[in-house]
């Protein structure tokens, strides 16, 4: 068959131990309880596994039933996919841990929740490892609807609206990406993400199939004026559900528009980048803005999601000046801050609402004394969302400042800087509370350890991942997925 | 990691490991609390003692942890930071000692010593910040560690204050970290080296350094108070004395003026600072500041925001003294630093101890009050007497440097603003002392509570007392080889090597 | 202007019209309905361009490509349905509530 | 003569085209839900008709009996939960009249808009179609090159289960997702179910046993002739969904858990055989030579019965009551 | 062969008449019993005669036994389907067309 690197067969463990495990926990729902911590265990392995492969070997490609590109589908792992799974794994380990304790009571909603994050879970390693365009497009039709399952699990009104909505979203975008693949096949006649990079050349049909695919793509990102979406859906979530929303779910269509971006799209035009720089910048302002103005403390974090999508968005502009390295690897450290920190937020969010029994933020007042850790996860969480050093978030605010400093286009440098005051804004509304006198609260179901442990330790693991950051952009450069030749060194 | 690689780390974990703990201690574990305080707060005086002496020997200390490419987290022990590590060191067990006493029942004191001992660390940090990025890490875990000492009472002005205080700072660190950013797409790696590392790019990035350098010096500014970015101070005043107390003296307002004596001294360096014309005009924004300050000092009624307002003006001086440069002035400014710590504490503890045990918190209401408590109004006068200058305070000598050095460099008009805030100390503290020694008390204090025998509970009497005894000492043995102004001298003459 | 690229344009068609009626109708049924002409139209449009040269056999792969198209856009639906149910039991009515202006 | 003929061709293939667009505006913009289902299922078949002018049996084969069979009565069925629901509704506040899908509509100004954006979208993908260069570069060759060792004979399973069969398997997982979902949201609703008449049981009782025979003959077909695992799969799901809708109670006599086995059984059967080549040293999926042909059967078989139970479990709408009392 | 070709067309066109019948029917006629008459009667025979024709044209017995399987399949279907319809006619109301 084709002459590809070595089958490293751990990028097969990694799409097919959460895809065996939520098989099981549907057939045997009553020993979930024993099998969900293997499968995730098993999973984490797998994963750290082919990231340390990624990292030592370079790339790591797997042929799927042994036919080469054109023909067959290939698995990819370069140091991009790597850095993905890792967020995956991370976050994805921490919210199982928290669900096998948010849904003891609730066994009825369990006996689903298993299957269908497993399902998820699938689908994320999936995506981020195939290198076959239509292949992607399946797996983002499971993605989707796994997530908007999870939300409808949660069985309130605004729940179920903005699970439809959500859905509605979704297949919108899954179409219009379709008809980009269709269009892209029939001009190259071929769906392999590596051979359409070296074909590709600008023509009405590859302009419009671009045209499409982003349009689509954005879509599922809720960028700033397509973000209607995602902040009902976010909040009315399940709280494990909405932590996986936020960290994961949304920056898979951005690696996707990212993937594509660097290798298939013809010439990236400027006149597109600086449009999706602008909107990004947009999407900050008004995402704090509108967290400003929240009264729930699960929508502020939701608009928050919104507002913080809009950093990963500038890198586009930024990187079309001769340091589009260092814009790449800062949106990748974005996604990757982002991820934990929003995870954490959403997870203290969550136990305090448990706690408090409601989360108008107006009363929250005397609630931390029962949930002291969860607000100490909120406010180190908050670190990284601001990006104050020594957090990831600062790393990514830094190598996207210097992206810009260095690029020539100083401006970009506003709404990156001013991002942070109006994150410190919002956040900072949240923490008054801890020390505000006012506020009623129930205070009744207690909360267990682990609940509030996995958010605590969610956001230490985003502050400290800050001292990591050599190794993850020696890990992001094996393979060069982003063109990068050096990294982050002045010129 | 070595010994002496290691020593840096042992300094800032010898205070961020028992705040841990004392997060993590339920309200009523009292004694527990104390103690860890203390060890942890006398482990670091005897860390940093050490390592004084260490640098004292010619010993080298430096952590380095690789944190972004081209840039490591770097923790170096040189004559200026242990100078300021030092001074935090020392006022720092003061300080706890007056906060165990002050905060008796309160609630929330697990909390509120968690983040005071943060607070230490982030000071220790800056002080030893051996790069710029170090350096901005630790300017905003100070910021993040000292809002909730800020609204520590959850009053709605309490709140209020620690908004405006967040919106100051955190638009500080902000400018502060554009600064650096553009700084490292220019010249790379951001190490304190001795007069500066800019010197290779003045002649094609002049005007790029020029706004670098008004960036780095607003983001600065914000926590030394320069004029228009002082707002946050006087409403900061909402909160606990010994929380004042450590802003003004110690922590907050300090870090501030030590981050503009690095950016000068080991980032630009002098030539190339006056070269590009930097030093004048700051120079002048000090000048105006001490003048504001003192006048504003005037007009307030109410006891914290007129020591607050002579806080303005006060470190003022420190950027005074390095602006005009020339050895003999940055003696003066840098001596300020610790002498004008002394004195600010002293006065900070003593308005304390009148709020703790007379309710006292109006400069109106404290007629007579030497009679009531004859020892705290002693530390007061004295305290006072250094802000005015009189001699053999400390604060005489620093303004006799300043002036001096005004001169030697052929700037005259220092010497003009140092007489004049002098007049204007003179005016705001004079008339209090007259009122609190010469006039009859009122017929009973607002909230009188008695100590038995002695006037205010020993923990509140005890720091206060010391550091008013200090701060004489410092003036009197100031030509003494361990003295802070001759440490200060060494500093000087460090950044004046031929 | 052979015989696929009629198809092929009908497929689009079919796309647009969709789109229109997903955005016109407020019914949620209407709406999944529309997606499926959609569905429909963007699968035509793949498959017909897979048969442009009338004379050589059509190329397999969109064929496979449509089928499993279609499998999911079933299965789609099918979610799509029961969700609606779900929506009218809760809001008493099959349609979106408005959307708060933000 | 053969002048006539493509000239017939013409004309049969536009008058297809404009069936189809016409048949898609009554679809979408007919003011009665129930005429628009009923003219869905009408678009379906043409749609299938299509795809046999397109010279692709196989898709007009899934189009026929997934596109238009089995999403029409998913429709009708949703369409008559809904009216239960709407008088459920409306038994709780009479007073809001019911519209029954009466297709609402924004004003004329917005209509506007929505008509000149789609308009504009399909000029833009219109002539990007046509720009389309005329040979087709598409993979017949590798394919026809590869059919030999792939175990089938008709190209396009070849392709479904061997060169892309990674594609095939998450495609599995979406419909199990699918039903996993439904499952998690509602118990099934429970249908009054009019008693068949004679004429109706009869019928069943005679074609039902036809159905199971077609369904194993396409399956078999599939590898050297138009058919597969999801086509027969969608005939198994007709006649389950014939068996329901003549009254018999499916779910009574089916124990809720050889029903779960049934529905996992198609994904786990093809994953079981991916990781069984891996462990005898092959790569994912990649069948050996010999074994290819059965192995590929193996799947089918599993896929089919899994996929016409998946979409029979669709069609009841939710997870059954039994499981409800366990 | 000219004459196998002959009958199919023969037949092809009888059934397509058939067809037009039909669907004449089903425009005319007032209510829907009636209509069902016309499609069910006319629209068998005419797919009969169809399925014949094209039977000539099949190879293999095997063809011509499926044709005529479906043709019978479709009788049964659309035999049921007009009971269906019409008893379903019945029980919502619909009265059945009078002659005066």
């Amino acid at each position: 068959m084709g002459t590809l690197s070595p089958d490293s067969p751990w990028t097969i463990w990694v799409i097919f131990s959460p895809l065996a495990g939520a098989v099981f926990t549907f057939l045997w729902p009553r020993r979930a309880r024993l099998a969900v911590p293997l499968v995730a265990l098993g999973t984490v392995g797998s994963v750290a596994c082919l990231v340390w492969q990624v990292a030592e070997l370079g790339v790591q490609s797997h042929a799927l039933g042994g036919w080469a590109a054109p023909l067959g589908i290939n698995l990819y792992a370069d140091g991009l996919s790597a850095m993905m799974l890792l967020t995956t794994a991370l976050v994805g380990a921490a919210v199982t841990f928290y669900a096998t304790e948010y849904f003891r009571r609730a066994s009825e909603t369990a006996r689903y929740f298993w299957p269908l994050w497993l399902c998820l879970w699938t689908a994320l390693n999936a995506l981020f490892l195939s290198w076959d365009i239509f292949n992607l497009y399946v797996a983002f039709e499971l993605l989707g609807l796994a997530a908007i399952a999870l939300v409808a699990l949660a069985g309130s009104a605004d729940a179920l609206t903005g699970a439809m909505r959500y859905l509605l979203v979704s297949l919108l975008g899954s179409l219009t990406y379709l008809l980009g693949v269709a269009l892209f096949y029939s001009t190259y006649g071929t769906l392999d993400i590596g051979l359409l990079g070296d074909l590709t050349a600008p023509s009405a049909a590859s302009w419009a199939a671009t045209g499409l695919m982003v349009a689509g793509l954005l879509l599922k990102t809720a960028l700033f004026p397509l973000h209607f979406w995602l902040p009902p859906a976010h909040a009315a979530a399940p709280t494990p559900v909405s932590a996986i929303l936020s960290a994961l779910v949304v920056k898979a269509s951005f690696y996707l528009l990212l993937r594509l971006w660097l290798e298939v799209f013809p010439v990236t035009a400027a006149g597109l980048g600086h449009l999706l720089g602008l909107l990004g910048a947009l999407a900050i302002v008004w995402g704090s803005l509108q967290a400003l103005r929240q009264t729930r403390l699960k929508l502020l974090v939701a608009y928050s999601t919104v507002a913080q999508l809009g950093y990963l968005f500038l890198a586009f502009p930024l990187a079309l000046s001769p340091v589009a390295a260092t814009a790449w690897s800062a949106s990748v450290f974005f996604i990757l801050s982002h991820a934990l920190a929003k995870a954490a937020m959403f997870l203290a969010a969550g136990n305090i609402l448990r706690f408090a029994g409601h989360d108008r933020i107006a009363e929250l007042g005397r609630a931390p004394y029962g949930v002291s850790l969860s607000w100490a996860a909120f406010g180190v969480a908050g670190i990284s969302i601001i990006g104050l050093p020594p957090s990831v978030g600062f790393a990514a605010k830094w190598l996207q400042l210097e992206a810009a400093l260095a690029g020539g286009q100083w401006w970009w440098t506003l709404p990156i800087v001013g991002g942070g005051l109006l994150a410190t804004a919002y956040v900072f509304k949240i923490i008054s509370c801890v020390f505000s006198q006012n506020g009623r609260t129930s205070g009744t179901n207690g909360i267990s350890w682990r609940m509030e442990w996995t958010a605590f330790g969610l956001s230490l693991a985003a502050l400290g991942i800050g001292f990591a950051a050599p190794q993850l952009l020696a890990l992001l450069n094996s393979g060069t997925p982003l063109a990068l030749h050096e990294v982050g060194s002045a010129p | 990691m070595s010994w002496n690689a290691s020593l840096p780390l042992l300094v800032l974990a010898s205070s961020l490991v028992p705040g841990l703990i004392i997060f993590c201690l339920p309200e009523e574990k009292q004694r527990t609390r104390t103690t860890l305080n203390l060890v942890g707060v006398l482990l670091k005086l005897a860390l940093v003692t050490f390592m004084v002496w260490g640098v004292q020997q010619g010993e080298h200390y430096e952590t380095r942890i690789p944190l972004l490419p081209g840039l490591d987290f770097v923790l170096r022990a040189d004559a200026l930071s242990m100078f300021f590590a030092l001074l935090s060191a020392v006022l720092w067990l003061a300080t706890t000692i007056y906060a165990i006493g002050y905060l008796e029942d309160s609630p929330h004191r697990s909390r509120f010593f968690g983040f005071f001992s943060l607070c230490v660390t982030a000071t220790l940090g800056v002080a030893l910040a051996g790069d710029m990025i170090t350096f901005l890490l630790f300017y905003e875990m100070l910021t993040l560690a000292t809002y909730p000492l800020v609204v520590h009472r959850g009053t709605e002005a309490a709140l209020r204050a620690g908004n405006v205080y967040l919106a100051y700072t955190v638009t500080g660190g902000a400018l502060l970290l554009a600064g650096m950013v553009w700084l490292h797409t220019l010249s790379g790696p951001l190490e304190f080296t001795a007069n500066g590392f800019l010197a290779g790019l003045a002649r094609d990035h002049a005007a790029a350094l020029v706004a670098i350098f008004v960036l780095l010096i607003a983001g600065l500014g914000v926590k030394a108070a320069l004029v228009p970015f002082h707002g946050w101070l006087p409403q900061a005043m909402v909160a606990p004395a010994p929380v004042s107390a450590l802003l003004h003296a110690v922590a907050v307002v300090k870090a501030g003026a030590f981050g503009i004596i690095r950016v000068i001294h080991d980032v630009y360096g002098i030539e190339l600072a006056a070269e590009l014309a930097l030093t004048g005009p700051l120079a002048g924004l000090a000048a105006l500041t001490i003048i504001y300050g003192s006048l504003q000092a005037l007009l307030q009624n109410d006891l914290k925001r007129r020591l607050a307002f002579s806080t303005v003006s006060q470190v003022s001086y420190v950027a005074l003294g390095i602006a005009i440069a020339g050895p003999v002035a940055t003696i003066g400014g840098i001596v300020h630093l610790v002498h004008q710590g002394l004195m600010k504490i002293t006065l900070f503890f003593c308005a304390g101890n009148l709020a703790e045990t007379l309710g006292i918190h109006k400069v109106t209401e404290m007629r007579g009050v030497g009679r009531r408590m004859p020892w705290t109004m002693a530390a007061f006068t004295l305290g006072a007497f250094g802000m005015i200058g009189v001699p053999p305070m400390a604060g005489f000598f620093s303004k006799w440097f300043l002036g001096s050095g005004g001169l030697d460099m052929g700037q005259p008009w220092v010497v003009a603003v140092l007489i004049v805030s002098s007049l204007l100390n003179a005016a705001y503290f004079l008339p209090v002392l007259r009122a609190v020694w010469f006039e009859d008390p009122p017929e009973a204090w607002p909230a009188e509570r008695s100590f038995g025998r002695s006037e205010t509970s020993l923990m509140l009497l005890l720091p206060t007392l010391s550091t008013a005894f200090s701060a004489l000492a410092v003036g009197l043995l100031a030509s003494m080889p361990l003295s802070p102004l001759q440490w200060a001298s060494l500093v000087a003459s460090l950044e004046y090597r031929p | 202007m052979n015989a696929a690229m009629l198809y092929a344009l009908t497929g689009a068609g079919l796309f647009a019209l969709g789109l229109y009626a997903l955005a016109v109708q407020a019914h949620l049924l209407r709406k999944i309905i529309a997606f499926n002409v959609m569905g429909s139209g963007a699968f035509l449009v793949l498959g017909a361009l897979a048969h442009r040269a009338p004379d050589q056999v059509a190329d397999p792969v969109p064929h496979a490509m449509v089928i499993t198209g279609i499998v999911v856009a079933v299965s789609a639906t099918a979610f799509a349905l029961v969700l609606m149910l779900r929506v009218q039991s809760e809001t008493g009515q099959p349609h979106l509530p408005e959307q708060p202006s933000d | 003569m053969d002048g006539a003929v493509n000239a017939a061709a013409w004309a049969f293939d536009a008058l297809l085209v404009l069936t189809l667009l016409w048949l898609a505006w009554r679809v979408l913009m007919g003011p009665d839900l129930f005429k628009s289902i009923v003219f869905f299922i009408a678009f379906g078949l043409v749609m299938a008709l299509a795809w046999v002018r397109l010279r692709a049996p196989d898709v007009a084969l899934a189009e026929a009996a997934i596109g238009a069979g089995l999403t029409g009565a998913l429709f009708l069925a949703a369409l008559s939960r809904l009216a239960a629901g709407e008088r459920i509704a409306n038994a709780k506040r009479p007073v809001e009249n019911s519209d029954t899908g009466k297709s609402t509509r924004p004003h004329r100004g917005v209509r506007m808009v929505f008509i000149a954006m789609s308009a504009l979208f399909f000029g833009g993908l219109a002539a990007a179609l046509l720009s389309l260069p005329a040979e087709a570069p598409g993979l017949t060759i590798q394919v026809a090159e590869n059919l030999s060792t792939s175990g089938v004979s008709n190209p396009v399973t070849a392709v479904l289960l061997n060169f892309r069969g990674y594609d095939t398997l998450l495609e599995m997982g979406v419909l199990f997702l699918a039903v996993v979902a439904a499952w998690s949201l509602t118990p099934a609703p429970k249908e009054p179910v009019s008693p068949p008449g004679i004429v109706l049981a009869s019928f069943v009782r005679v074609l039902s046993p036809m159905l199971l025979l077609a369904a194993g003959y396409l399956l078999w077909a599939g590898t050297h002739a138009p058919g597969g695992a999801f086509q027969a799969g969608s005939v198994l799901a007709a006649a389950a969904v014939l068996l329901l809708l003549s009254g018999k109670d499916m779910k009574a006599n089916w124990p809720e858990w050889p029903l779960r086995v049934v529905l996992g059984l198609g994904l786990g059967v093809f994953i079981a055989i991916g990781l069984v080549m891996m462990l005898i040293g092959h790569r994912f999926l990649e069948y050996p030579l010999d074994y290819a042909g059965d192995l590929i059967l193996l799947i089918e078989v599993a896929a089919t019965l899994s996929i016409g139970v998946t979409l029979a479990a669709l069609f009841l709408g939710g997870r059954p009551q039994r499981d409800e009392r366990k | 062969m000219m004459l196998s070709q002959m009958i199919t067309i023969v037949l092809l066109l009888a059934g397509a008449a058939f067809f037009l019948a039909g669907t004449l029917g089903l425009l005319r006629f007032p209510d829907v019993y009636t209509r069902l008459h016309a499609l069910t009667k006319a629209d068998n025979v005419g797919l009969g005669l169809v399925a014949a024709g094209l039977a000539i044209q099949a190879e293999t017995w095997a063809a011509m036994g499926k044709m005529a399987l479906i043709w019978l399949l479709v009788l049964l279907a659309s035999a049921t389907g007009a009971h269906l319809v019409a008893r379903g006619a019945l029980r919502r109301g619909i009265p059945p067309w009078t002659a005066r």
